[in-house]
C-alpha cells in the first residue's frame, strides 16, 4: 500500500465519521453550515493553486535554464521543454495543472531523479507528520493547561509568569530554539542525537515510513529507541513554540468566560472552584480555541519547515527547500498545493469538530 | 411585627478600588431581614444595592472587597466562616437569581445537568437518579414541561430561563433567595407572570426573598417591607404601605414621586435637582444634603442615624425626626 | 425591556467631571497602579525598541569594525585575547625580524609543532613580507623550510640545539614551559604587532567580529520589519476599511481571497516568492509584505463591521453626514488604535520571517551582515564555536520580543473587554 | 406638501428580514425563503405638533417603524411619506438634505455618540452639514444656545468634554441637542429615557415636553413602558408582532382599551402604589417566535376571549371602534362582522 494512501486513511476515517454524524444527527442549520463549509474549501484550494501557478510563471528566471544549468544546449532544452509540456500555451498548462491538483497526480520531478512526485511525497509526508503530531499534542496540552491556570487567577503570579513565558516563546525564532537545543542537549550534555530520524547504522525496513509504527510492527526495539531519541528535540522545539500561541488564546478566552454571568451564578450555587474552572470557564473557552486551531495549522507547517532544516529531518519542508534551491518547478508547485490541501482539510475538520462541540450549533 | 430575624447585617462596608480611587459602594449599613417576608431593596444605580446582595453571599470579587461588618445568618456570623464553609451555605441555604436570564446558565450544559450538579454538590450522598427525580419535581413545580428537562438553555425563552434559575435555588430548599433585578430583562407581561410566581412560591415554600430592583412599581406590587438606599446607606426602611403613603425621608419622597403612575391621570412628576453623589469623596454629614430641600447646617455636619420614626419599624435616617433643637423642619413635599 | 446602568462600581462619568483635568503624564503614571504588568510591558518594550532603532541608525556605537572585514583570527571565543603565534629563538641569535631572512640564499629551517596552525600562519606571514619586499623593489625573498616536531618540547629542544634556526608556536603554550629552556626567549608575534585584540563576542569562521555583524544586522532587520509592515499596512488597511464599510460583492470576493491566503502557511509562500525572485532585500520585503496583507485586512474589516453596526454610525447617517465623512470621522478614528497594535506585532513577525528566510538561504545575498545568515553559517560549526549561533539568536529574540511585548501590552490596555473588571 | 398633509404617513408599510440560512437553501427562489415580518402592513398618520406613542414589547417591530420613518431602513412593502413626500423617491442627495428636518434620539446615549469626538463637535457636525450659511463662529454660538436650551450649563465648559466624561443624563441631553440644532420638524425617540435612573428619567421627560413647545416639534415616542406614554403622549398605538393592534387618543386607549392585548398590557404594568391590586387576568405563555407567527390573529393562542374558527383563521384588520372616532382596534370580536360574538 502506498504510504501516501495510508496517511490519508489515518486522517480521512475520523473526518468521515464526523461528517456522517453531522449529516445523520445534526440539525438542518448544522447540515447547511457544513455543506457551505465544504463547498467553500474548493474555491479556496483553487485560489491557492492559481496563486502558486502564476507566482512561478510570471516572475523572472527561466526554469529550464536554471534546471539544466550551463550544460543545457539548445536542443536538449527544447526536448526537455517538449517532454514536460512547458511550451504549450499557458492556459493548457494551467488546465492540466488544475486537473492534476484535483486528481492528486503531481506528475514527475523535473530534475535527474525524474521520480513521480507522489512517491517522493510518500516518503516525506510521514516524516513530517511523525514530528508534527507529537508537537501539536505537546503544544495543546501545555498551552491549554497554562492558559487556563493564568486565565483563572488573573493578575496573579501564575498569570504574569505564564504571559511572560508565552511572549518569550512567541518571540523565540523557532530555528534558533532548535539550534539552542542542539547545542545544549546534543553537543554539551550529549543526551540526545542532534539530526536525522534514526541512527543510520540501525537497519529498519520501511512499510509506512512512520518509523515509530514500522519499528513496532517489525518488533525492532533498538530502532524504536533510536527513532524516539531522534524525535525528542524537534518535537520539543516545534511543540514549545506552538504552545505559546495556544496559551495566549486559551488565557484570553478563559478570562472572558470567567466574567460571564453563569460563572457568578455557579459560584453563588456553591459549586466548587475546581468544577467551575473545568466545566464552566474552560469548556466555554475551548470553543473559540478549537476554531482557531484550524488557523494555527499554517504556523505549524511553517514551523515544521524550519525545524526540519535545523534537524536535517527528511520531511516535506526540507524537500521543498531543496527543490526550490535546485529549481525543480513541478515539485515545488505540487508540494505547495499539497500543503494547501493539508491546511484546507485540517481547518475543515476542525470546523466540523467545533460545530459538534457547541450544542447551540448542533440543535 | 416582631417577626424572627433570618439575616441581620451589622455595619457592612464594601469598597471597590477603581483607577481614580477607593469607592465605598456600601458604607456602614445595618439592615435586618425577617423570616418569611419579601423585602424590597430599591435605589438608583450606584446606590450599592447590588453590592449589598453580593456582600451577603460573600461573592464580591476584585476589585471589590468587604472592609468590615458582621453578617448574622441562622445564628452564625458568615464573616467568620472559611471559604469552604461559606460555599456550603451558598446555594444550599441562600440562593441567588440574577438579572439577565440569557447569560445566567452555562450554554454547554443541559438543564438537567445544572440541577443535578447543584443538588449533588450539596448532597453528595444522593444518587444520580434520586437527584434527577428531585430535579424533575422542581421543574414541574415551576410550570416547565418534564420532557424539556434535557434541553439546552438556548432552547428556552427569557421567562422560562428565569424560572429555571428559581428551580436551581428551590432544588436545594434554600431559606433565603436574593433576587438581583430578576425582572428587569423581562417583558412587562412575563414580568407580571414572574412576580405572581414569586408570590405563590413564597407561600408554598415559606421562603424569605430579598428583591433588589430599581423598578419602584415592582417593589410596591410584591414587597412586604421596603428599604430605600442612597449612596451606600439605607435612607428609609419600613412596611411598604407606610413608606409609600407616609414617606419620611426627603430622598424617598422625591424618588417615589418621580415615577410615572399608570393609574393617575395628568400626573405631575417630582423633579429632583442635582445628581447622584461622587462616592470617592462623598458629601459630608448626610449624603443627600446637597440635593435636599430641607437641608440645614446640622445635615452638612454629621451623619443622621437610622431612627425608628413611627415606633413600629418605620425607620428613616434624617435629622427631621431627631429631637435636636437645630433640626430641619418637615414641610411636606 | 431596559437595564439601567446597574454596575455597582459607581458610574465613572460622574466624578470624571471634576477629575477630568488629570494631566496626560500623571494619568500615564497612575495607570501603573491599575494596569500592573501591562504597563511595565509597554514601558520596557518601548525602551528596547528605541535602543534597537538607535543601533540601526548608528551601528558604530557598538560596532568597532566593518562587519565584512576579517579583523581577527578565526573562531576566537568571546573575550579571549587571541593566542598569538610567536617566534622563539636562542638568546644569542641576532635575528631581528622575518625580513632579515630575506638575504639568506638557502632555505631557513623553521620549527613548528605537528598539527598546530603555526606553519600556515608563518608561511602566510612570509608571503606578506615577500610581497612588501617585492613592492619595495628588492628581489630578495624569504624562503623557509618547515620542520615538523611531534611535541612542543622537541621543537624547543630543536631550537636550543640549533637544529632549527627558530621556532613558531602559541604564545600561551610556550610561555608556560619557557622556564625549562633558559637559553630561549620569545622574540614576539610573527605579525610584528604588539598584543592581540580580543573581541567581546568573539569572531566567526572568517574572522569577522560577531558584535559588529550584530550591530549592522539590526539595521537590516528593522528595514525589513518596517518596510514590509508598512507595505502590507498600506494595502491591507484601506481594503479592509472599504470591504467592511461597503460590503456587497467587493467584500465577499476580497474576503474569500484574503481568508484563503490567511489560512495558507505564510512562510511557504514567502519561500516560493523569495526563491523565484532571488536573494535581494527588496524581494524579501515583497515576499513578507504579501504575507501580512490578509492579517491587516481581516482585523480592520472586522473592526469596521462592528463599528459600522454601532449606534453612533446610524446616528451619523441620520444627521445627514456624507459617506466619506462618516468613514473619516466616525469609523476610521475608532479603527486606528487596533491598527497600531497590529503594526507592532506585525513588525516582530516580519523580522522573524526575514531571519527565517535568510536562515534557509533564500533571503539576502550571503555577504550581507544579517542575523539569519550568521545563524545558518553558525550551525555548521556548532560543535566548535557555540557563540556563533548564540548571539545572533539572542539579537533576533530581543528585537522581536520588544515589538511583541509592546503590542501585547497595548492590546491588554486597549481591549475594553478585559478592562471591564 | 400642502398644509393639511400629515407630517408622517405610513401606508400599508411592511419590512421583512430574510432569515440567514446556509448557502444551499440560499439558492432556493426568493419567495420561499423564510423571512421575519418585523413590520407587517402598518398604516398610521402623525400630525404636525402631535406626540404619538408607539408602545409594544420586544419583537413588536416598534423600533423598525421608527427607523422606517427616518428612512434608515427601506420598506419592503407600502410607502412612507414625510410631509407628503414619498421618501423612497428621493435621490440620495435630496434625502440627505431632508434629514435636517427629521432627527433621532436612541436608547443608549453613550453608544450613539462618537467616542473620538468632543460633545461640542458632535453637536456642531449637523450644523456644518445643513446650516451652511453660518460662519464657524456663528455655528459655535448656535451650539452654545442649544446647550443652554437642553440644560447643559455653562455651555463652554461642556463643549470640549468627551462623552465618557459626562453622566448618562447629560449624554442624552447632548444627543437631544444634536437633534435640535438643525431645527427639525420630527424627532423619533426610540426608548430615550429607558437607560436613565428614575430621577433622571423625570427630568428628561420634562425637558422633552418643554422643548416640544419651544421648538414646535412632533414626536414619534417609541417605548415599552406604558406608564411613560401616559405622561407624555397625545395619541398612542399598541404594537404586537409587527402589527398595530390598537390606536387612539390617550384618554380612549387608557380608559376604554378594546384589544385584549392592550388590556393585558395595561394590567401588567407595575403600579408604584402598594394598595393597587391587578384585576385583569394575565395572558398565558410568551411572545411567539416571529419566524413562524401563529395563524390568523397573532395573539389568539394567548388571548382569553379568542373564538375557535374565527381568530385562529382570519387575519383581523384595523377598524374604527363603533361610535367612537379616532380609536381603532384590530380584533374580530370588537369590530366588523363578529362583534356580536364578543363575550364580554
Amino acid at each position: 500500500m502506498h504510504p501516501l494512501t495510508l496517511t490519508f486513511l489515518i486522517f480521512g476515517i475520523p473526518a468521515l465519521i464526523g461528517l456522517i454524524y453531522v449529516y445523520a444527527r445534526g440539525s438542518s442549520g448544522l447540515r447547511s453550515y457544513t455543506t457551505t463549509r465544504i463547498l467553500l474549501t474548493i474555491p479556496m484550494i483553487l485560489i491557492l493553486a492559481t496563486v502558486v501557478f502564476f507566482v512561478m510563471r510570471i516572475l523572472p528566471g527561466d526554469p529550464i535554464d536554471s534546471t539544466l544549468g550551463p550544460k543545457g544546449t539548445a536542443e536538449i532544452k527544447e526536448r526537455f521543454a517538449e517532454q514536460h509540456g512547458l511550451n504549450d500555451p499557458i492556459i493548457i498548462q494551467y488546465g492540466r495543472f488544475v486537473g492534476n491538483v484535483f486528481t492528486l497526480n503531481f506528475g514527475n520531478s523535473l530534475i535527474q531523479s525524474q521520480r513521480p512526485i507522489v512517491d517522493e511525497l510518500g516518503e516525506r509526508l510521514p516524516a513530517t507528520l511523525e514530528m508534527i503530531i507529537p508537537a501539536t499534542i505537546l503544544a495543546l496540552g501545555l498551552g491549554i493547561f497554562l492558559g487556563t491556570k493564568a486565565g483563572v487567577k488573573r493578575k496573579s503570579a501564575t498569570d504574569y509568569s505564564a504571559r511572560i513565558f508565552s511572549v518569550m516563546i512567541y518571540a523565540m525564532p523557532i530555528f534558533w530554539l532548535g539550534l539552542l537545543f542542539q547545542l545544549i542537549f546534543g553537543v554539551w550534555l550529549g543526551w540526545t542525537p542532534i539530526a536525522g530520524r534514526i541512527d543510520p547504522t540501525i537497519p529498519l525496513d520501511r512499510i509506512t515510513n512512520f518509523l515509530v509504527i514500522d519499528s513496532i510492527i517489525t518488533g525492532n526495539w533498538e530502532a524504536l529507541r533510536s527513532v524516539l531519541a531522534h524525535l525528542i528535540l524537534p518535537t520539543l522545539t516545534l511543540g514549545l513554540v506552538l504552545s505559546g500561541v495556544f496559551l495566549r488564546l486559551t488565557r484570553i478566552n478563559v478570562i472572558e468566560t470567567n466574567q460571564e454571568d453563569y460563572v457568578a451564578a455557579a459560584r453563588a450555587r456553591g459549586i466548587s472552584q475546581g468544577t467551575i474552572t473545568r466545566r464552566y470557564s474552560l469548556q466555554n473557552a475551548l470553543i473559540p480555541v478549537v476554531t482557531l486551531i484550524g488557523l494555527q495549522v499554517a504556523i505549524l507547517v511553517a514551523g515544521a519547515v524550519l525545524t526540519e532544516t535545523v534537524f536535517a529531518w527528511p520531511g516535506m519542508g526540507r524537500y521543498l527547500i531543496q527543490r526550490i534551491l535546485s529549481r525543480d518547478f513541478t515539485a515545488v508547485q505540487s508540494v505547495i498545493v499539497f500543503f494547501a490541501l493539508f491546511v484546507a482539510f485540517i481547518s475543515l475538520t476542525v470546523d466540523i469538530l467545533y460545530s459538534l462541540l457547541d450544542p447551540r450549533v448542533r440543535y | 411585627m416582631t417577626a424572627e430575624t433570618l439575616y441581620s447585617i451589622r455595619n457592612l462596608t464594601v469598597e471597590y478600588d477603581t483607577r481614580i480611587g477607593g469607592v465605598r459602594a456600601v458604607d456602614d449599613l445595618t439592615l435586618d431581614i425577617y423570616k418569611g417576608e419579601i423585602l424590597g431593596l430599591v435605589g438608583e444605580s450606584g446606590c450599592g444595592k447590588s453590592t449589598l446582595g453580593k456582600g451577603m453571599m460573600r461573592t464580591i470579587t476584585t476589585p471589590g472587597h468587604i472592609v468590615g461588618g458582621e453578617l448574622w445568618f441562622e445564628g452564625v456570623d458568615l464573616m467568620t466562616l472559611s471559604e469552604l464553609e461559606m460555599s456550603n451555605i451558598r446555594g444550599n441555604r441562600i440562593g441567588m437569581v440574577f438579572q439577565d436570564p440569557m447569560t445566567s446558565l452555562n450554554p454547554l450544559m443541559r438543564i438537567s445537568e445544572h440541577l443535578i450538579e447543584a443538588i449533588r454538590t450539596h448532597y453528595p450522598r444522593m444518587s444520580e437518579d434520586a437527584a434527577r427525580a428531585r430535579a424533575v419535581d422542581m421543574v414541574k413545580d415551576l410550570g416547565i414541561r418534564e420532557e424539556r428537562i434535557d434541553d439546552y438553555p438556548h432552547q428556552f425563552s427569557g421567562g422560562m430561563r428565569q424560572r429555571i434559575m428559581i428551580a436551581l435555588v428551590l432544588a436545594l430548599n434554600a431559606a433565603l433567595i436574593i433576587a438581583d433585578e430578576p425582572t428587569t430583562a423581562l417583558d412587562v407581561i412575563v414580568e407580571a407572570q414572574f412576580l405572581d410566581l414569586l408570590r405563590s412560591l413564597r407561600e408554598e415554600f415559606e421562603l424569605t426573598i430579598l428583591l433588589i430592583t430599581h423598578n419602584i412599581g415592582v417593589v410596591a406590587e410584591l414587597a412586604d417591607r421596603v428599604a430605600v438606599m442612597y449612596a451606600g446607606k439605607a435612607a428609609e426602611v419600613g412596611p411598604v404601605e407606610s413608606v409609600f403613603l407616609d414617606t419620611k425621608h426627603p430622598y424617598s419622597r422625591g424618588l417615589l414621586k418621580s415615577v410615572p403612575n399608570i393609574d393617575v391621570d395628568d400626573q405631575e412628576l417630582f423633579k429632583m435637582t442635582g445628581a447622584p453623589p461622587n462616592l470617592i469623596a462623598p458629601p459630608s454629614g448626610c449624603r443627600f444634603h446637597p440635593r435636599c430641600p430641607r437641608a440645614v447646617d446640622l445635615c452638612t455636619d454629621d451623619e443622621p442615624p437610622l431612627i425608628d420614626v413611627t415606633g413600629d419599624g418605620h425607620l428613616a435616617s434624617c435629622w427631621i425626626y431627631s429631637d435636636l433643637p437645630n433640626r430641619p423642619t418637615d414641610g411636606v413635599g | 425591556m431596559h437595564d439601567p446602568m446597574l454596575d455597582e462600581v459607581p458610574p465613572e462619568e460622574q466624578w470624571q467631571v471634576d477629575l477630568g483635568e488629570v494631566g496626560l503624564f500623571r494619568r500615564i503614571l497612575n495607570g501603573r497602579r491599575w494596569y500592573g504588568v501591562d504597563w511595565w510591558m509597554v514601558v520596557i518594550s518601548s525602551f528596547m525598541v528605541a535602543f534597537f532603532i538607535l543601533i540601526a541608525f548608528f551601528p558604530t556605537i557598538l560596532a568597532s569594525y566593518d562587519p565584512l572585514d576579517q579583523v581577527g583570527p578565526r573562531f576566537l571565543p568571546p573575550g579571549e585575547t587571541p593566542d598569538q603565534e610567536v617566534i622563539v629563538q636562542r638568546t644569542d641569535s641576532d635575528l631581528e625580524s622575518l625580513a632579515d631572512l630575506a638575504v639568506r640564499d638557502e632555505r631557513v629551517r623553521t620549527g613548528v609543532v605537528q598539527g598546530a596552525p603555526s606553519s600556515e600562519d608563518i608561511r602566510s606571514q612570509a608571503d606578506r613580507v615577500n610581497a612588501e619586499l617585492e613592492a619595495g623593489g628588492s628581489d630578495d625573498e624569504v624562503r623557509l623550510r618547515i620542520v615538523r616536531f611531534d611535541t612542543l618540547d622537541e621543537m624547543l629542544t630543536g631550537v636550543t640545539t640549533g637544529d632549527v634556526e627558530f621556532g613558531v608556536g602559541s604564545n600561551a603554550e610556550i610561555t608556560a614551559v619557557l622556564d625549562d629552556y633558559p637559553e630561549l626567549f620569545i622574540r614576539g608575534p610573527i605579525t610584528g604587532e604588539k598584543g592581540g585584540k580580543s573581541f567581546p563576542l568573539g569572531t566567526n569562521q572568517i574572522g569577522q567580529d560577531v558584535l559588529s555583524r550584530l550591530a549592522w544586522g539590526s539595521r537590516i532587520a528593522l528595514i525589513i520589519g518596517f518596510t514590509a509592515s508598512l507595505f502590507s499596512l498600506f494595502i491591507g488597511v484601506p481594503l479592509g476599511l472599504l470591504a467592511g464599510y461597503t460590503g456587497g460583492k467587493f467584500d465577499r470576493v476580497f474576503t474569500l481571497i484574503m481568508d484563503s491566503l490567511y489560512a495558507f502557511p505564510g512562510l511557504i509562500l514567502a519561500i516560493a516568492i523569495a526563491a523565484v525572485l532571488g536573494p535581494s532585500i527588496i524581494n524579501v520585503i515583497v515576499a513578507i509584505a504579501v504575507l501580512y496583507i490578509p492579517t491587516y485586512y481581516r482585523i480592520v474589516r472586522g473592526q469596521t463591521l462592528s463599528t459600522k453596526e454601532g449606534l453612533h454610525v446610524e446616528a451619523a447617517v441620520s444627521i445627514g453626514a456624507t459617506k466619506s465623512s462618516i468613514m473619516r470621522r466616525y469609523i476610521f478614528p475608532l479603527v486606528i488604535p487596533s491598527v497600531a497594535i497590529i503594526f507592532s506585532v506585525n513588525i516582530a513577525d516580519a523580522i522573524l520571517t526575514g531571519a527565517a528566510l535568510s536562515f534557509l538561504g533564500l533571503g539576502l545575498p550571503p555577504t550581507t551582515a544579517d542575523w539569519g545568515i550568521d545563524l545558518a553559517r553558525g550551525q555548521e560549526f556548532i560543535q566548535r564555536a557555540w557563540w556563533l549561533i548564540t548571539f545572533p539568536g539572542i539579537a533576533v529574540m530581543l528585537i522581536v520580543l520588544a515589538f511583541t511585548m509592546l503590542g501585547e501590552g497595548l492590546m491588554e490596555i486597549f481591549n475594553p473587554k478585559l478592562r471591564k473588571q | 406638501m400642502t398644509a393639511t398633509d400629515p407630517l408622517v404617513e405610513f401606508d400599508h408599510v411592511g419590512k421583512f428580514f430574510p432569515v440567514p440560512t446556509g448557502l444551499i437553501s440560499g439558492l432556493r427562489s426568493k419567495k420561499e425563503k423564510p423571512a421575519v415580518r418585523a413590520v407587517d402592513d402598518v398604516s398610521f398618520t402623525l400630525e404636525r405638533g402631535e406626540v404619538l406613542g408607539l408602545a409594544g414589547e420586544s419583537g413588536s417591530g416598534k423600533s423598525t417603524v421608527g427607523r422606517l420613518a427616518l428612512r434608515l431602513l427601506d420598506p419592503t412593502a407600502g410607502t412612507v411619506r414625510f410631509d407628503g413626500i414619498d421618501l423612497a423617491t428621493l435621490k440620495p442627495e435630496e434625502m440627505r438634505r431632508t434629514r435636517s428636518r427629521m432627527q433621532v434620539v436612541f436608547q443608549d446615549p453613550l453608544a450613539s455618540l462618537n467616542p473620538r469626538m468632543t460633545i461640542g463637535q458632535a453637536v456642531e457636525h449637523p450644523a456644518q452639514i445643513h446650516l451652511t450659511d453660518l460662519s464657524p463662529k456663528q455655528r459655535r454660538e448656535e451650539v452654545y444656545d442649544i446647550f443652554s436650551a437642553v440644560g447643559l450649563d455653562p455651555p463652554k465648559y461642556y463643549y470640549d468634554k468627551f462623552p465618557h466624561q459626562i453622566s448618562g443624563g447629560q449624554r442624552q441631553r447632548v444627543v437631544i441637542a444634536r437633534g435640535l440644532i438643525t431645527r427639525p420638524d420630527l424627532i423619533v425617540a426610540d426608548e430615550p429615557i429607558a437607560m436613565a435612573d428614575v430621577s433622571v428619567q423625570a427630568l428628561l421627560l420634562d425637558l422633552m415636553m418643554q422643548l416640544k413647545d419651544e421648538f414646535d416639534l412632533t414626536y414619534l415616542f417609541i417605548t415599552h413602558d406604558l406608564a411613560t406614554t401616559k405622561y407624555l403622549c397625545d395619541r398612542i398605538a399598541i404594537m404586537y408582532l409587527g402589527k398595530i393592534v390598537e390606536i387612539g387618543t390617550l384618554r380612549e386607549v387608557f380608559t376604554n382599551p378594546q384589544h385584549p392585548y392592550t388590556r393585558a398590557l395595561l394590567a401588567a404594568v407595575p403600579v408604584p402604589d402598594p394598595r393597587h391590586r391587578r384585576t385583569e387576568p394575565l395572558p398565558q405563555g410568551e411572545i411567539p417566535n416571529p419566524i413562524h407567527p401563529p395563524t390568523g390573529c397573532h395573539f389568539h393562542p394567548r388571548c382569553s376571549i379568542a373564538q375557535e374558527g374565527v381568530c385562529d383563521v382570519e387575519r383581523p384588520t384595523l377598524l374604527p371602534v363603533r361610535g367612537i372616532e379616532d380609536h381603532e382596534v384590530s380584533c374580530h370580536l370588537r369590530t366588523g362582522a363578529y362583534q356580536e360574538l364578543d363575550p364580554v
